[in-house]
């Protein structure tokens, strides 16, 4: 038998309510703590107690941690979901379960292991009645440990973190992994899979991207949030209200910002626009549905020019959706939300890191363009556990863009206009309510209005108006993040992706060199409006994989309306199933749609299809194809 | 602001806060002829004038409605917002704990708050933000060119709508048992009145409800401009387009009511509200008595106007947030984000 | 002096609330019934009484009957706007204004008439003194006449449609014109401008689109409506109100129909939508910021295949925007409505029949396809006279798609599920309430769904539900109504348009073709998704030219999402100021975007062009000019 | 719908309808173990068998939330539509112009109904549609982990929100207030009284608010599981994942509470609420003794349960718009599509 190091997944399916996430968690930060690579992705159902729940944690050696569609190593610990758990077992992997689910277990291509975890649990008469199946979680841990090697002292130290060293839960919840260890010693191994400590996590730290925006919107300086609950962006709201009394705490007990649990999503915006207006750092979080109902909000403060934050946390839609599932599904509609001409700005964190950076520069970005800014993270982000270096603090001042003081005002007063563009670039000068200059007060409306905001209806100045935002938008270039560009040798196409699916993108990148020898560039986009280093990596490539958790390729549309000129060179790459990206579908995407060629010949059917003539082979099988999307699109794959 | 304001004469009186009447103003009036949302502009100009209030120390909302154009006609010299259909409450309410020293007067109709904005309506009253709240109740969309508000009586019958089928809601009622801490209705034909609750609704530390009848002279009316004159009998198909508004005035009581006097006001229309006063003695404290007299009112088909309520042991919005002592959109980077140091125990939270 | 007959335009400036609307429509319509080919445009202001509102009306022999930009007569009767009309009338142009406005008239270039209405009026005792302004108005009309050639029994006929025969009010306003008409016989004709009487709209009719999609809607078997107010939308709903009585009128008096005012939009859609899903056909009305509100719904009623109409009378944007200013501006918003991946079936009305036409087959399509039917109308053709063909019954019956009986569900039921895809359509069976089969009942939800409609969040279950919606959305092609083509011999380019802008458009190539001799077919695009037509016009031609009436050029955004094959050829026209579209402004900005070529030379560049090469000249200043735009824009015209 | 029933013994009782009890049941429940939501939908099955409705008379609808989710456990052979979060009205309003004949049955929380859909509620109300409107009101969002919703009381403390700074709604108040012409009260856990005011409000014509209180078993608790058991005082802060819940039973009233009676009911966190019969004698058709009783029970922090008020003479929306006899969604192209000739009626009108 092999022996597999450090390169495998695993995959634990209980009910939810029963308080497994403490041991998985468990799990997962041992392994950290080992210095392997490694994350750890809940896969919950949209209800609070009783139905299959899964956590799956990725180990690697290489970094590659992205979430993988086999399962190498199973524990079920659920009845109802045992049968599909068990057929999920890669042939030749592991398969521990509990020995009181009494069902046949009847494949001859893996290694089973019974779990005795009720007996264990009982055996143990320090643990009360009602906790045991709490407890039985902590077997599982210790018979796994043992199994493939995880150090007893790292379980033994996330115990500790999780239970913020209180010694009484630590010891009952070690005890069990220490029975489950036991026991296990006494079984035979049969199974490749092995655990060796690495030095490869030394310095850094495992979070979630909610708990990390909410940290990092309080370094931004927050002052006002209102927010409505809703799977998955709650943890954010509920992350500053836990967080902001420690990191903002004042000797007098008083408080610099407030967070409001609003009535609804129409509210939360409104209030966060109000204060965004009165000049507080503001902002609100959100997923799918509450975004839907912020619409016209969305298109009151781009057309009045207020500065608000808009976190959506995305799950997958149409609708209510999977609510408990992650996507990049939102993003075209962000895109284009509300009625009448409009362009959002969008950053589109990939990592925790990201998260705590955007948490704090959106309120910047918004404040500087005075424009709604929307950050699109996901569930995956979001909620689940990443690793990350330290988060840092922030380098830079904070930049509250073109706010006048009394003072400034009085300076410039003879030329202020609020809609005045006095520099060119589009973005005018704000003044904020309890400023005393007699001129500094304004009537904001989301009807028609001239550059000194008074109402009109003026063809003319309405259509200036517009243009100037136009050209707001254009200028805000400048402040977006820039792409990360990820460059192999000899790239001879390129790979666009944002979000969650860094890990995946880097992974299928990986193999489809090693497999194929197709070696690519990869330019992960992190904000619209496209700054130009996105028109740069376009130009470079002749064929370019636009990879997306969605099902239409929102981020190939956009660049199709943004890019007419390349957009014959596009190939998108669009999945969503609900689950977090994996390599597979990513490298099964581009081979599907990879051309290989001859550079001459293959240029010469480009042309032809740029010019879209009738008699070209190529251009009447790209229209076949476009007219097949309705049947096929990408259902085959995976 | 470079709206030109109407000049102010050589003489003209100076309040306490140094200044005349014309710095309340706004901009001209584009509101019909004799509408009853003028005359409560007024009123709320001559109220601030007279209280001596500081028009920078206060900011103006509304949403969308002939009603909520009216902050454009008066205090010129003051923040305001112009939100969307509904929406003034949650706008006030986020602008509001900028600086917990401004006060807030938002202006809204019976559509912007009883039909659509229902909902945040209801919600500003359980926060108890600080905030004067007009309701210019007409019972019709003025804007929308005359359809039923959910404020119009069931029963009555516009021109293009038929009848209206549906109860009607009663916003001081609704404010009440939403537990709003003052609660007053009044006549846009009553400027007395309107003015001394609008005092009252100044100096409350709270949500202020103040409904005010402000009928509609253009739409508010059974029959449109071309059947109740001459030629009105002969011509007796609705016009498909309302575009000839008759010049009318605005209805004003030649007397000021007496307490616990009833009396019937007739509309454009010929129909007539009748307006109760609140008794002698009556005792705003009691919210129990309150919920009686509403109740005693709606069977009568009375409007009783006057304070129906009043609670000041509440606190305010910004009150429970316990905010800093200065205005919070004053604080500066120092106040706002956390020291270096700081990063530290944030990281050390994390595992 | 030249005489100009039948082809000038006329605009009367007065203020609303004045009741010139009855005045100004008696002008168009007296023109109308002299056979001679006219339009007449309102507008007006976002207010009740008081400020400057315009009727402007276009006189074209030729049948070109949109917005004119300049004005050759002007009327005006308002001391507010006095300057500002004196001002828009054209050199040599005639000005006619109330002498009761004591302003300077310090134009020599135009003839100016002075008009004693306030006199005239008085002269006349039976006018009561409250009415004398509203009568005045008629005194310019019978001005006007006299001076341009009004058929005086045409006016009188005109009078008594609009007053349905009550004799009092027809006479008193006639008595005004005849005076009017009276006075201007004793002063000089100076201006060029008469009328000829032709037979040019014969069997033509006049009316307001939203009244036409009310009527049709009628006959399209409405049997609910929800609705909110909002101008311009309001008049729709108004309109069914007014007609279904008339129309469905049953001897027992009792109603097939119900039309709700609702609280909202949010209810007035949750209302359609409730109904639509319980087998009424079912409607809303609305315009902008009531869509905005209505995205949540949207896309619960996408997701779980419900069948209802949106009509949206749009009106420019973005928020509050110029409530009474017309647009088409909520494509894209439409088109990608709600969080998630979505797609809507838009129908795009050109003219009011049209309106009427899609007033029925809005349902059809919406039954068949199970899923929101949006029609797109805008403030031009839904509150504006147009002239059209008189509306024909249906000329199909009523489709209600796949709906099942309890005898079809008997046929089929061992093979059916609410989500099943029988017919490789994509287009599920449906039951509706009250259906007594036992297997008929079943329970919607928005969140994941079976073929059962039982719950499930199952991935592969999600992901091939999605898949079927969009091979659904491909389906429904064949149920849109097909684009409407112009051609015209030796076209060199296309031309794409939509909605209002037929008029513009087709005056706008014949200019075109005349003045500098660009010949181009014009595809008028009534539907999305796009049905073959647009392939096969795309395919033709070189340089594609798409005209809209919205800022960012929304159709050609669209368009290149959906066929980036093309993308390198289209050409966006994009203008809105809010004013119903003219000639000038398409024919211009035509003009500024079309590459005259060599056919040789062009075709190299153009393969540069989509190659991306760094080298090629035309490339770069392509992606200069995708720098540039937020820069220059459209502005520059007009 | 080919969901498997549960199975029906060979000898269950038939209703006069023909039917089993179990042919008024839905899928199995995936609710919480204990939540008073499962047996409000056991006494819906109940309430429909006794009275012998035909499933297939009855539509059923919902919005989000825990409650929500409910309807999918009663009633499979029924029409139901699951909605959106806080618009159940507006969708039951829509659907029911379908067939006049049929009735609505809705379910929706307290966050559903109080807060985000406080306006479709208040405005269904207006309407009298012919609902029974089952409010499972636990004074916190269930299904998103345990926020406050707006009827959460004033002060309370929950872990990871704080307290709630705001005045609570009070459904049964509102609805009155809103002229509902069926408003009630009860707890969950006294099935016979929930069962009884089931069956009254489904022989109602109009709309019926059942606001019945529903303890979150998992989530409106003061502390979470881990601390209220042995190793509790140990470990004082939260948990950052509420991802065990402990089994726990339902609060079931042991014996059922005389008329007038006043009883507390532990929950539980340990804390209580006080319910208070309704008086022998009390006249439900008196809207002015409600809000009587409604203000004298929120002064003592009773919840009153039982029928409050009941006022059967108003038309339901479907009768106001005078529909034709039979379902309209039955009616067909005969019926919806005016005759050729009326083109020429249509056409006559334009000019
Ligand atoms: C979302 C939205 N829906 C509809 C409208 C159209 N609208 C403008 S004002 C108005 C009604 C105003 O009525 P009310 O609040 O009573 O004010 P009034 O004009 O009577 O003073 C409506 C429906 C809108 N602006 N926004
Ligand atoms: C528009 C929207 N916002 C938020 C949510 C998230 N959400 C789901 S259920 C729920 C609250 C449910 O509370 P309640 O109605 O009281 O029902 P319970 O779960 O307590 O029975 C929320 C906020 C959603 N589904 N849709
Ligand atoms: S329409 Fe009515 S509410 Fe609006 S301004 Fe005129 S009178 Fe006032
Ligand atoms: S979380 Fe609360 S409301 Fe939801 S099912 Fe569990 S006990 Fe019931
Ligand atoms: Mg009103
Ligand atoms: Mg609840």
């Amino acid at each position: 038998m092999n022996s597999i190091v450090n390169d495998f997944s695993i995959t634990i399916g209980t009910k939810n309510g029963s308080g497994s996430s403490t041991a998985n968690n468990t799990i997962l930060r041992a392994i950290f703590r080992m210095g392997i690579p490694v994350s750890g992705k809940n896969l919950f159902p949209s209800n609070i107690q009783g139905l299959p729940t899964w956590y799956t944690i990725r180990v690697n050696k290489d970094g590659f941690v992205a979430r993988k569609e086999q399962n190498d190593i199973v524990i079920a610990a659920n009845p109802d979901s045992f049968a599909r758990d068990m057929a999920s077992v890669v042939p030749g992997g592991a398969f521990l379960y509990a020995d009181d689910i009494k069902q046949a277990v009847n494949r001859q291509d893996i290694v089973s292991y019974p779990m005795p975890i009720k007996s264990i649990v009982r055996e143990d008469p320090s643990v009360p009645a009602d906790f045991r199946d709490l407890v039985g979680n902590m077997v599982y841990v210790g018979i796994l440990a043992q199994l493939i090697g995880i150090d007893l002292e790292k379980i033994a130290s996330a115990l500790t973190f999780h239970f913020k060293g209180k010694q009484k839960p630590i010891d009952m919840n070690f005890n069990a992994v220490r029975a489950g260890a036991q026991w296990a010693r006494t079984i035979e191994k049969k199974d490749p899979y092995h655990l060796e400590s690495m030095d490869k996590t030394e310095g850094l730290i495992m979070a979630d991207g909610n708990t990390a925006a909410a940290k990092r919107s309080i370094f931004g300086g927050i002052q006002f949030a209102a927010w409505y609950p809703i799977t998955p962006a709650s943890s954010l709201a509920e992350a500053l209200n836990d967080f902001l009394p420690q990191l903002r705490g004042r000797a007098d007990g008083k408080h610099t910002y407030a967070v409001v649990q609003a009535e609804d999503e129409l509210a939360a915006l409104g209030m966060a626009v109000g204060a965004g207006w009165a000049g507080l750092r503001a902002m609100t979080s959100t997923s799918g549905p509450g975004l839907s109902l912020m619409t016209e909000f969305a298109g009151l403060a781009y057309y009045t020019e207020t500065p608000v934050v808009i976190w959506n946390v995305q799950r997958i839609g149409p609708s209510t959706g999977l609510p408990t599932r992650t996507s990049q599904g939102d993003l075209t509609f962000t895109h284009f939300i509300g009625h009448g001409d409009s362009h959002s700005i969008i950053l589109l964190p990939g990592d925790i890191n990201e998260c705590y950076e955007f948490g704090w520069r959106a309120f910047d970005i918004a404040e500087r363009v005075q424009t709604p800014v929307f950050v699109l993270s996901d569930l995956d982000i979001g909620m689940n556990q990443w690793m990350s270096k330290p988060f840092p603090h922030p380098n830079a001042p904070m930049d509250r863009g073109k706010l006048l003081t009394e003072k400034d005002l009085e300076q410039i007063k003879s030329n202020w206009g609020r809609y005045l563009d006095r520099d060119g670039d589009g973005i005018p000068y704000r003044t904020i309510p309890g400023n005393k200059h007699p001129a500094s007060a304004y009537f904001t409306r989301g009807s028609g209005h001239d550059e000194y905001a008074r109402y009109t209806e003026d063809s003319n100045v309405y259509l200036k108006n517009m243009e100037r935002l136009r050209r707001k938008h254009y200028h805000a270039k400048k402040y977006m993040p820039k792409p990360v560009r990820h460059s192999a040798k000899d790239a001879s196409v390129g790979v666009i992706g944002y979000g969650s699916t860094e890990a995946a993108i880097l992974e299928a990148r990986h193999i489809l060199a090693q497999e194929v020898g197709i070696h690519s560039d990869f330019l992960r986009i992190r904000a619209l409006p496209f700054t130009e280093d996105v028109d740069t990596f376009l130009e470079q490539f002749d064929q370019i994989f636009i990879i997306e958790m969605n099902r239409d390729g929102q981020m190939d549309q956009i660049l199709k309306t943004e890019y007419p000129q390349h957009a014959a060179k596009f190939r998108s790459v669009a999945y969503q199933d609900g689950l977090p990206a994996s390599a597979k579908w990513i490298r099964e995407g581009i081979l599907e749609k990879f051309e290989k060629r001859k550079e001459d010949g293959s240029s010469n059917k480009r042309r032809a299809a740029a010019r879209g003539e009738r008699t070209s082979p190529r251009k009447s099988s790209r229209a076949a194809t476009v007219k097949a999307r309705g049947k096929s699109g990408t259902s085959k794959r995976k | 602001m470079t709206e030109t304001l109407p000049m102010a004469g050589a003489s003209a009186p100076v309040n306490l806060a140094g200044l005349t009447k014309n710095d309340y103003r706004g901009a001209p009036s584009t509101l019909c002829q004799g509408c009853g949302h003028n005359s409560i502009s007024n009123q709320i100009i001559s109220a601030l004038f007279e209280m001596n209030v500081a028009p920078e120390d206060v900011m103006k909302f509304s949403g969308i409605g002939c009603s909520s154009k009216s902050p454009t006609y008066f205090l010129n010299r003051t923040f305001g917002f112009n939100s969307l259909h509904g929406r003034m409450p949650s706008i006030a309410t986020g602008a509001l704990f900028a600086n917990a020293h401004m006060k807030g007067i938002g202006v809204s109709g019976d559509g912007d708050t009883a039909s659509i904005g229902m909902g945040q309506f209801k919600h500003v009253m359980r926060r108890n933000a600080n905030l004067v709240y007009i309701i210019e109740n007409n019972g019709v969309y003025g804007l929308t060119k005359g359809q039923f508000s959910a404020t119009a009586e069931k029963g009555l019958h516009l021109k293009k709508q038929g009848e209206n089928p549906y109860m009607p809601v009663d916003i001081c009622l609704e404010a009440l048992v939403s537990n709003a801490t003052f609660v007053a209705r009044s006549f846009a034909g009553n400027p007395k009145q309107v003015k001394e609750l609008l005092k009252a609704s100044l100096a409350h530390e709270g949500i202020a409800v103040l409904d005010i009848i402000s009928p509609c002279v253009t739409f508010n009316n059974q029959e449109n401009a071309f059947h109740s004159y001459a030629w009105g009998k002969d011509h007796e198909e609705p016009l498909h387009e309302i575009s000839y508004i008759a010049p009318r005035n605005e209805i004003i009581l030649e007397r000021e009511m007496e307490e616990g006097e009833i009396r019937e006001v007739a509309l454009h229309d010929g129909s007539f509200v009748v307006l109760k006063n609140l008794e002698k003695g009556y005792d705003p404290a009691n919210r129990f008595e309150a919920l009686r007299i509403m109740e005693e009112a709606q069977r009568n088909n009375w409007l009783i106007t006057g304070l129906i309520y009043v609670d000041t042991s509440k606190p305010t919005l910004t009150t429970v947030y316990n905010l800093v002592e200065g205005p919070l959109n004053q604080l500066t980077e120092a106040d706002l984000r956390p020291a270096y140091s700081m990063m530290d125990k944030v990281n050390a939270l994390m595992f």
